[in-house]
């Protein structure tokens, strides 16, 4: 027998994967190497270098390679959710630092650690091989278990770390056995191959292995994007995460589990569309309805934003119900604008909580609209955009989504959205009550905004305003992304 | 002349200004009185050179139309700020401005020393620029504006003892009442606008050119709606059955406003209005008999409230009610002149009535107040005697009550026999012809009856005010008594302008002037009429002529009751009311007519406001509101709770999702 | 006689999986796992694949369930008395038994699709299903490899910070 | 391979038995055993579709899961490790802090 | 100034700009640059006024690509035509006058609060001027959070109820409409209309069912906001808490949207289906009117009760606009002026009783007369506006209105509807007689001051206005007369269509290209169909 050669590979797909692995191991090192309390630095770094890697994602725009024999690809979709994942991890290693030295939790391995997620994510992203991108979901899944239960002298976060860990094993079985019946069905786990394969069939839907296979996979991703009824672990991990890992779990794992459903049920399945609509209608209004119904009545702001969180997952699968242009586009313009506005929420929320997770109340927001202006303003802009109000990104996203949905005649499914969409104002606006017309209870210090937290803020304020406003460039973007899977 | 009529409406309004924004400041009351009256007094004069060229002119030619500005243009509808100068509004403006002067007048010294004297004036110039508009108006729509203006004056002026409560009910009583007659107005212009408009594509409502197209109008049906919802109108701003109660509330004003607009001017407008349009009128026989029958009811109908009132100007109020009535009478038998002959000898008879009933009014009130008494100075039972304290305000008193009570010479009798003749010879109403001459004359009766009643009341017999109190009585000054005078004066003479035909061959063929002047006026409605008159024998002059005696014979009887009843035998009234003492109540109590109204509207509508609040929009619409609200917060409490956080349901969830999902596919 | 070994090796694997989840000490449901693990082993050996046996016996049975028992130990673990929510069985049961149910209805109610490889029994066996899998993992599976080594790297980061003393 | 379907079955027997023992099971490590009964389950089906297919694919898939099996335990117990010094406990029943 | 419409709508930013300098202490300084800032506002559209040329046109347009990704092009295209004109002139005479009587009525955070009021205005002129549907959208759901803030803030006690009532209560209709819109899109695209350009939509055939469930989403979304009966309830309670310029704007302006939305979107856009619901709306309308005026008159607070008012004037609005003829169209748009400036007024004149008295229950007041003579007089005025007394604006509107109503078909509505009239006399005068006559029995109320000159330089615009429009409404009237004979044109067209058709008749089928021509574009060209259609206009 010959050797084995390791094949001649294009390796720019997974340039920016392997930028932030090395970089990630770099840091590792250096944590070892600096004394506990002195980690700050390392955030900085991890910082900058996730802006190095965007303009890394960025310079591939428009490229079209395939990739380890069909196992990645680098496409203007993966490149837009690359980009979507490195805003969150940015916006999150920006506002970690403060939280972490609070709760006395700052170990250095939190930067590399978000750093892994991301390579996970990109590789959700970017993979074409269901073998890539369940081992991304697991490098994503397995980081984000270790993240949730961080803060490991905090109950609550192990419990949320426990929690999210058996769910999402839990889930992973389903998700492999419904790769493992695609794969029996059709033969092969390359994505595009599975698209030639069923594309061949006659009655792909009569086939019920494929189906079933294809219905557990949408069950595992429904469970990573947090849609109902796989949508139970969601609240209880938000809350009990540390709350920078809070906000990045709700920003970038969802973006990367809609990555890897569109990849699949668009690339791999568009010819079971009729199935899949069909099940991601009742789904997405199960999500809506039960995240925004059950967020009326939370008092903790993070739970609340939770369950916030599975009605937006709700709003997307929308966009993914009417799996046209119009509505791919949106999920990835939401998704986007999601991150921005819920980490830019989640920041102002550390800053108005106290040590030990303390102050994660509703009420303990009363009185912030005068004390604190500049925060209230921006919780307020974050606010009306996760509430969908005009002229925020967060409005032009639910327009795109909704449009999408009306676009192929689910009408009455936009119409369920809209009234949800309504609902859950009551519960936005509830925030805002306490933050402008209820007087503070107790007299209280409120926490220094240092300036990465401010920069995060900035950030999160401008992706929130600006895109709303002048959203044409954003919907390009994803316009084009979409246009090629 | 004709192009100066703006001006006549115009002098009130500047007098308005003036002492509506300065008044306060003038605080001279010779100057403010001075300015209201000179203003109204202008118009007056204008009013006088119109008239005077308008007789000037042959009677074909008498008709003037003026624009002064667009007012609302708005697709087919087209209504301008315009007046129309006719004989009608002739007779009109120099009632207003003529009786409006002397009330002025009087005003000055009536209201000497009030709070807000200059609000006073104010108001009363405003009225008097709001009724000249109600008269001038071409259209029914610069009408309107007067018919509102006037009711908003007449709210203004009963309340303006608004401190007091009663006077405040009234004045909300009294307008909301008018508005009701609003209401049939609209409706009435809108269906006259709309039939005209979608039949023959004329979208008008200015009154030449309803008359001009008036031949098209068919007789009954659309016109009897639109002229009902006019009468409906009519009831409201002239106080008929139904909807007169307001009227004698009204008394809360101060009199001179009770004199200018609650007798002489502002609730004759609704006759005003039929006669303005009695070519529209007459065309709906039905109309006209609802019109007679109603004038007939409420004529009789207040006149027995009248007997039994003790407050002298209410007794003065529903004798004006009644003889409102006596007008309407007139209009519904197609009597249009005599109706407005009535409206003009009324004006001076009924204003001389007020003012001198305001001349006691002040002067017992003055006396009572030099004596610190509460006594009520309105009230007959403390009066008696007064003639010799104030002979003057006694003889024009008198001679108006004679002249309203129908006796022969005097101004009232010329219109009102004309009236009773009518209701008997009229060709419209077949038999029921009988029955509106026997009540109009047994409402004559009461009229003489409660008239004389209160003349003697007052100013006969012994003096039963206290005995303090009767040295300060005295007569009024001057600017009081020189508007009596005038008015008593033209109560006495002002019929001779309308001598009726028989009276006038009698003397050698003096014709009727006042028919004569508003014949062009009529003369298209009486052409229509004759569509549908039966053409039965004409009663010979000699029954006119006993009818006349017959109701100069009926007032007498009502004289000569009073007579009885208050001078020669004072026990009898007290008799009368042990006898019948339900009667008297009901009578006394106007027949129980504001509690009925109570009763049917205004309770119930407050009711029915209380239970839609409270119970249907608190309840129901905004339950329904907030009640979604709970729902969803029920299903909130409902899904949290199912978020138990342990671990197993969450994965039993999760199951749960997957067996559904694959069942359902694999079992469709 | 591949049927009836395949049948008794079935019996075995169900039989041992029923008592990992009906053990009530931790402990024997473990080393019912292990026998299942060791059963899986069996089958693979059976589908011509002996390498994948031998790294199911030394990965699971050997690494994981080592280090399972082993948290058993340290954790010293309680056996809960009873179960006391019998409604929880129950219904975790009927929803497992609808879950079997699906799938077994899927399965006979579907086909997999048509051997497309190039692999034959005799195939495997004459070159070696150690050089194959190898040559697969290396040539065409490169990347999925390489993530691997990530994930573990992960999964040790992680575990040092969630479980060392001091850090 | 003639068989498939036979493994198949088993695969999808013992899927259904980790399934209930997910659901039924309280102690936490326990519950992570049966979902790698479950991710046993999958390899075999797994295998049995390579073998059955005539490719390695799913067989080195079975690989990556293993790897993934070592990674979720090592983690996994790590938390658990983590929970218990907390808590004092690894039974399901007590990881309800957060709720509603 | 070709973009002088723009800088109207956007000079109040420019002012919150402005205002984001000035510390939050000085508030005398805040409140007069607001005052500044809101009144170069009015001037600035005075210039509109001025430049309008007097024809149905859309003018001073402006029209700048925007968004255009995927199926959708927006663009920010405004302009304004006789209908919006007035609206945008009033919101701009409104606003100073709202800001001049936050003076003293506004003590505690006055930088936001004005930012606030700011920005609202903002919200109302883009709404106005729109002739982009989503430009429209935006603005129509921007307008709600200033205002919001505005009732929670600075309201009474039940402020957060009433606050979030109303933004749920707009947000439900408003989101619905927005689904309508997408809709509407997607008809328009298949027909080749390339953007959210209103006025390209005005051509749009759509077949009946398509025509009524657009309808109704916009309809829904309008009657929330106007509000119609039975989704009023928001209303008094919004009024109710609102502080004086909060329900002062919420009444002159807000409201208006609701019924500006039907003339500009609702009906030109569905025609056939508003002449389908032109009975049930009339209908409601009415309830409306009398059911307001009902509960208007047992009212204890004056706020409330003058809420209730807005609703029955409203009604009267909806009435007329439902009735699609010159004179109905023509008298809503008038009576929506002229609600704009009573009621505003009326909102002002309780602000001044309460903040005297800080109470508005009518129970505590009475005999005000006598110690507040201006007041009263103002007050007496304001009310027989309210009331609708010939001579003063009310009158105008309602009148013409009743009238034009009367002419359509809904003759027997008019007359029930007509009935309101005696109603609002009944409880407007019994407020005044019950506040103002009367023994001044209360002791609390005998030291009361009259207005100051402030307050007197506030209600002196309205009062004119009120006078102005009343005795001489023929500049407004003109000006507005081509585009609502346009409006007409149009809404007649097409029904006539719809009568000739079946109902049923699917969109595309040659059935529905008969000569209706572009009722958007142009009027008829036939003038025979034309006088088919109504033998009365060619007089």
């Amino acid at each position: 027998m010959d050797m084995i050669s390791i094949p001649v590979v294009n390796m720019t797909p997974i340039l920016p994967e392997i930028f932030l692995s090395v970089l990630a191991m770099v840091l590792l090192l250096l944590n070892v190497f600096s004394p506990s309390g002195k980690k700050s630095y390392l955030a900085y770094i991890s910082f900058i270098g996730i802006a190095a890697t965007a303009v890394l994602v960025g310079a591939g725009w428009g490229g079209h390679i395939e990739s380890f024999s069909g196992a990645v690809i680098l496409d203007n979709f993966a490149t837009f959710f690359k980009m979507i994942f490195l805003l969150a991890a940015g916006l999150t290693v920006l506002i970690s630092d403060q939280y972490m030295e609070r709760e006395e939790c700052n170990h250095g391995e939190l930067y590399p650690l978000i750093l892994f997620t991301v390579v996970g994510m990109m590789l959700m992203a970017s993979g074409t091989d269901l073998m890539t991108i369940f081992l991304g979901l697991e490098v994503m899944s397995v980081s984000l278990y270790v993240l949730a239960g961080f803060n490991r002298n905090n109950k609550k976060s192990n419990e949320a770390g426990l929690k999210y860990f058996l769910l999402g094993a839990f889930s992973t079985g389903f998700l492999l056995y419904g790769m493992a019946l695609t794969y029996g069905a059709t033969g092969t786990t390359r994505v595009y191959k599975i698209a030639s394969v069923v594309g061949q069939m006659t009655l792909p839907s009569a086939n019920i292995m494929l189906l079933a296979g294809m219905l557990l996979m949408m069950t595992g991703f429904a469970f990573k994007i947090a849609a109902a009824p796989f949508h139970m672990w969601t609240p209880d991990v938000y809350e009990g995460a540390p709350t920078p890992m809070t906000a990045f779990m709700s920003a970038g794992p969802k973006a990367a589990g809609f990555a890897a459903l569109l990849r699949i049920l668009l690339v791999a399945l568009p010819t079971l569309q009729i199935e899949w609509s069909q099940l991601l209608w009742v789904l997405a209004v199960l999500t809506m309805t039960v995240g925004n119904i059950t967020a009326l009545r939370q008092d903790n702001i993070k739970r609340m934003l939770a369950y916030s969180s599975i009605a937006h997952a709700g709003y997307a699968l929308v966009g993914l119900v009417a799996g046209n242009g119009t509505g791919t586009a949106g999920i990835l313009f939401y998704m986007l604008s999601y991150a921005f506005m819920n980490i830019g929420a989640f920041a102002i929320i550390i800053l108005v909580s106290k040590k030990g997770e303390t102050n994660g109340n509703v009420m303990d927001f009363a009185g912030l609209g005068f004390k604190r202006p500049l925060l209230a303003v921006a919780m307020t802009i974050f606010l009306f955009s996760l509430a969908g109000m005009p002229p925020t990104a967060g409005f032009i996203g639910k327009f795109y989504l909704f449009s999408g949905a009306v676009q192929k005649g689910y009408i009455w499914l936009a119409v369920i959205g809209v009234l949800n969409s309504a609902a859950s104002v009551y519960y936005y606006l509830r925030v805002m009550v306490y933050m402008y017309m209820k007087e503070p209870t107790e007299e209280f210090e409120w926490t220094q905004v240092t300036a990465p937290v401010a920069l995060a803020l900035i950030i999160s304020v401008a992706g929130s305003m600006i895109p709303g406003i002048v959203p044409s460039f954003i919907l390009e973007f994803a316009q084009q992304a979409v246009k090629l899977i | 002349m004709f192009d100066n009529v703006w001006l006549i409406p115009l002098f009130p309004l500047i007098g308005f200004l003036i002492n509506g924004f300065f008044g306060k400041k003038i605080k001279n009351e010779a100057v403010i009185g001075g300015i209201g009256t000179l203003m109204i007094f202008m118009s007056f004069i204008v009013s006088c050179g119109i008239l005077l060229q308008m007789i000037g002119l042959p009677p074909e030619q008498r008709v003037f139309e003026k624009v002064l500005f667009p007012w609302i243009h708005s697709g087919n509808f087209k209504a301008d700020m315009a007046f129309l100068v006719d004989p009608l509004s002739a007779v009109m403006i120099m009632v207003v401005t003529g009786v409006g002067s002397l009330i002025h007048l009087y005003s000055i010294g009536y209201m000497h020393g009030e709070e807000g004297f200059y609000r006073f004036f104010a108001y009363l110039n405003l009225f008097c620029m709001s009724m000249l508009l109600l008269v001038l108006g071409n259209n029914m729509l610069v009408m309107f504006i007067g018919w509102e203006g006037v009711g908003l004056c007449s709210y203004l002026l009963i309340g303006y003892y608004f401190h007091k409560k009663s006077a405040g009910d009234a004045a909300k009583k009294a307008f909301v009442m008018n508005r009701v007659g609003d209401f049939g107005f609209l409706i009435g212009l809108f269906t006259l606008y709309w039939w005209f408009g979608s039949n023959h594509n004329i979208w008008t409502i200015n009154f030449t050119e309803i008359k001009a197209a008036s031949h098209l109008l068919p007789y009954g049906g659309v016109v009897t709606v639109a002229t009902l919802c006019f009468f409906v109108g009519a009831t409201g701003k002239s106080a008929q059955i139904p909807l007169f109660t307001w009227l004698p509330d009204a008394m809360e004003g101060p009199t001179p406003v009770s004199a200018l607009i609650h007798a002489a001017t502002m609730v004759t407008a609704g006759v005003y209005m039929i006669g303005r349009m009695s070519f529209v009128f007459i065309k709906s026989p039905e109309t006209m008999m609802v019109i007679a029958v109603v004038g007939a009811a409420t004529a009789i109908f207040a006149a027995t409230i009248g007997t039994a009132q003790n407050d002298i100007k209410r007794v003065l109020a529903y004798s004006t009610v009644s003889q409102l009535g006596f007008m309407f009478l007139a209009m519904g038998v197609g009597a249009f002149t005599a109706g407005i002959f009535h409206l003009m000898t009324h004006a001076f008879f009924k204003a001389c009535l007020f003012l001198g009933s305001g001349s006691v009014i002040h002067s017992m009130h003055h006396a009572l107040h030099k004596i610190h008494s509460h006594d009520d100075a309105q009230d007959m039972r403390n009066m008696g005697g007064l003639r010799s304290a104030m002979p003057i305000t006694f003889i024009t008193f008198l001679v108006s009550t004679i002249a309203i009570s129908g006796i022969p010479g005097f101004s009232g009798f010329f219109s009102k026999d004309e009236i009773l003749w009518q209701a008997f010879a009229n060709p419209y109403h077949g038999g029921l012809n009988i029955v509106l001459w026997g009540v109009g004359a047994l409402a004559a009766c009461f009229t003489a009856f409660y008239m004389f009643r209160l003349v003697f009341m007052t100013f006969f017999g012994e003096c039963r005010i206290n005995a303090k109190a009767k040295s300060y009585l005295h007569e009024s000054p001057l600017v009081i008594t020189i508007p009596l005078m005038v008015l008593g004066f033209l109560a006495a003479v002002g019929g001779y302008i309308g001598l009726p035909k028989l009276i006038g061959d009698m003397f050698g063929g003096i014709p009727n002037y006042f028919e004569h002047w508003l014949e062009p006026v009529f003369a298209l409605a009486n052409q229509y009429s004759a569509q549908y008159a039966h053409h039965g024998a004409h009663p010979s002059h000699a029954f006119e002529w006993s009818l006349m005696g017959l109701s100069v014979v009926i007032a007498l009887i009502g004289i000569g009751i009073a007579f009885t009843m208050y001078v020669q035998n004072k026990d009898l009234p007290g008799k009368f009311t042990a006898t019948f003492p339900a009667l008297h109540r009901a009578v006394y109590n106007k027949w129980y007519i504001d509690e009925l109204y109570d009763f049917i509207f205004v309770n119930p509508c407050k009711a029915f406001g209380q239970f839609l609040w409270k119970g249907f929009d608190v309840i129901v619409v905004d339950g329904v509101v907030n009640g979604v609200a709970n729902v969803v917060m029920g299903f909130s409490g409902i899904f949290r709770y199912i978020q138990s956080g342990y671990i197993y349901n969450y994965a039993f969830s999760m199951a749960l999702g997957v067996v559904a999902i694959l069942g359902y596919y694999i079992f469709k | 006689m591949e049927t009836l070994f395949f049948a008794i090796v079935s019996l075995v694997a169900i039989i041992s999986a029923i008592l990992v989840i009906t053990c009530k000490n931790p402990i024997n449901s473990a080393l019912s796992l292990i026998m299942t693990f060791f059963c899986l082993a069996t089958y693979y050996v059976m589908l011509d694949a002996p390498f994948m046996a031998a790294v199911q016996v030394m990965v699971y049975a050997g690494a994981i369930m080592v280090l399972i028992v082993f948290t058993i130990m340290l954790l010293n673990i309680r056996v809960n008395a009873t179960q006391k929510h019998s409604h929880r069985i129950l219904l975790g049961s009927i929803i497992g038994f609808f879950t079997l149910i699906n799938t077994i209805v899927l399965l006979v109610k579907s086909q997999a699709a048509k051997p497309v490889g190039p692999f034959t029994g005799d195939m495997i066996r004459n070159i070696g299903h150690s050089e194959l899998i190898g040559r697969e993992m290396f040539t065409t599976f490169l990347l999925p490899f390489e993530i691997t080594s990530i994930l573990l790297l992960v999964a040790i980061v992680g575990s040092v910070i969630l479980a060392k003393k001091n850090i | 391979m003639e068989n498939l379907n036979g493994y198949l079955v088993v695969s999808a027997i013992l899927f259904a038995i980790g399934t209930i023992g997910v659901l039924t099971r309280k102690n936490a490590i326990v519950i992570f055993m049966c979902i790698e009964l479950m991710l046993n389950a999958v390899n075999l089906t797994f295998v049995a579709f390579s073998r059955h297919l005539g490719h390695f694919d799913g067989q080195i898939f079975v690989l990556f899961i293993m790897t993934v099996a070592a990674a979720e335990a090592a983690v996994g117990l790590a938390l658990m490790i983590a929970f218990y010094k907390n808590k004092e406990s690894i039974s399901v029943d007590d990881v309800n802090m957060m709720k509603w | 100034m070709s973009n002088v419409l723009s800088l109207t709508t956007f000079l109040p930013i420019l002012g919150v700009l402005l205002l984001l300098f000035i510390p939050k202490d000085s508030k005398g300084v805040l409140r007069n640059v607001t005052l500044a800032v809101t009144l170069v506002t009015f001037l600035v559209s005075l210039t509109i006024l001025s430049g309008f040329q007097t024809n149905a046109e859309f003018q001073f347009i402006e029209n700048m690509p925007w968004i255009a990704a995927g199926p959708f092009v927006m663009r920010y295209n405004i302009g304004i035509d006789g209908i919006s004109l007035w609206l945008v002139i009033l919101t701009t005479f409104i606003m100073p006058i709202a800001v001049l009587s936050t003076y003293t009525a506004v003590e505690e955070k006055v930088k936001e609060y004005m930012i606030c009021l700011l920005l609202l205005e903002t919200g109302m002129l883009g709404a106005f001027i729109s002739l982009d549907l989503f430009l429209f959208y935006i603005f129509w759901e921007v307008m709600l959070i200033p205002m919001y803030f505005m009732i929670g803030i600075w309201g009474g006690k039940n402020k957060i109820y009433a606050a979030v009532k109303f933004f749920i209560y707009t947000m439900v209709g408003s989101l619905l409409m927005l689904v309508a819109l997408i809709f509407l899109y997607f008809k328009g695209l298949e027909a080749g209309i390339t953007d959210f350009g209103l006025l390209q939509f005005f051509s749009l055939k759509l077949d009946m069912a398509t025509q009524i469930w657009l309808f109704l989403a916009f309809a829904f979304a309008f009657a929330i906001k106007v509000p119609m009966f039975p989704l009023h309830t928001w209303l008094p309670d919004a009024h109710t808490e609102a502080p004086t310029a909060g329900s002062v704007i919420l009444a002159a302006v807000l409201l208006k949207m609701g019924t500006y939305g039907y003339v500009r979107f609702a009906i030109p856009l569905f025609p056939d289906a508003a002449h389908k619901f032109a009975p049930m709306i009339a209908t409601l309308a009415v309830i409306g009117i009398i059911y307001a005026a009902l509960v208007a008159m047992v009212q204890e607070d004056v706020k409330k009760l003058v809420a209730y008012s807005s609703v029955a004037h409203l009604g009267f609005v909806m009435l007329g606009v439902f009735a699609f003829n010159v004179e109905g169209i023509s008298g809503g748009m008038l009576q929506m002026l002229n609600h704009g400036v009573s009621t505003g007024a009326l909102f002002l004149i309780v602000g001044f009783i309460y903040e005297r008295r800080h109470t508005r229950l009518i129970t505590d007041f009475g005999g005000l007369s006598k110690q507040m003579p201006v007041f009263a007089t103002i007050f007496m005025i304001v009310t027989f506006s309210s009331i609708g007394l010939p001579g003063t604006n009310g009158f105008v509107g309602e009148f013409l209105i009743l009238i034009g109503a009367f002419e359509s078909q809904l003759r027997w509505w008019t007359v029930i509807a007509t009935s309101g009239v005696i109603l609002s006399a009944v409880y407007m005068l019994w407020v005044f007689q019950r506040v103002m006559f009367g023994e001044l029995d209360n002791p609390k109320n005998q030291k009361l001051a009259d207005l100051n000159v402030r307050e007197i330089a506030i209600m002196v615009p309205l009062i004119v206005m009120i006078f102005f429009m009343g005795l001489y409404p023929k500049p407004f009237i003109d000006r507005m007369d081509p585009a609502i004979r346009k409006l007409a044109a149009q809404v007649r067209v097409t029904s006539v269509n719809a009568q000739v058709l079946p109902v049923e008749t699917p969109a595309g089928t040659p059935a529905l290209e008969i000569p209706s021509g572009h009722p958007g574009m142009s009027t008829p060209s036939s003038p025979s169909s034309d006088k088919a259609v109504n033998p009365h206009e060619t007089k």
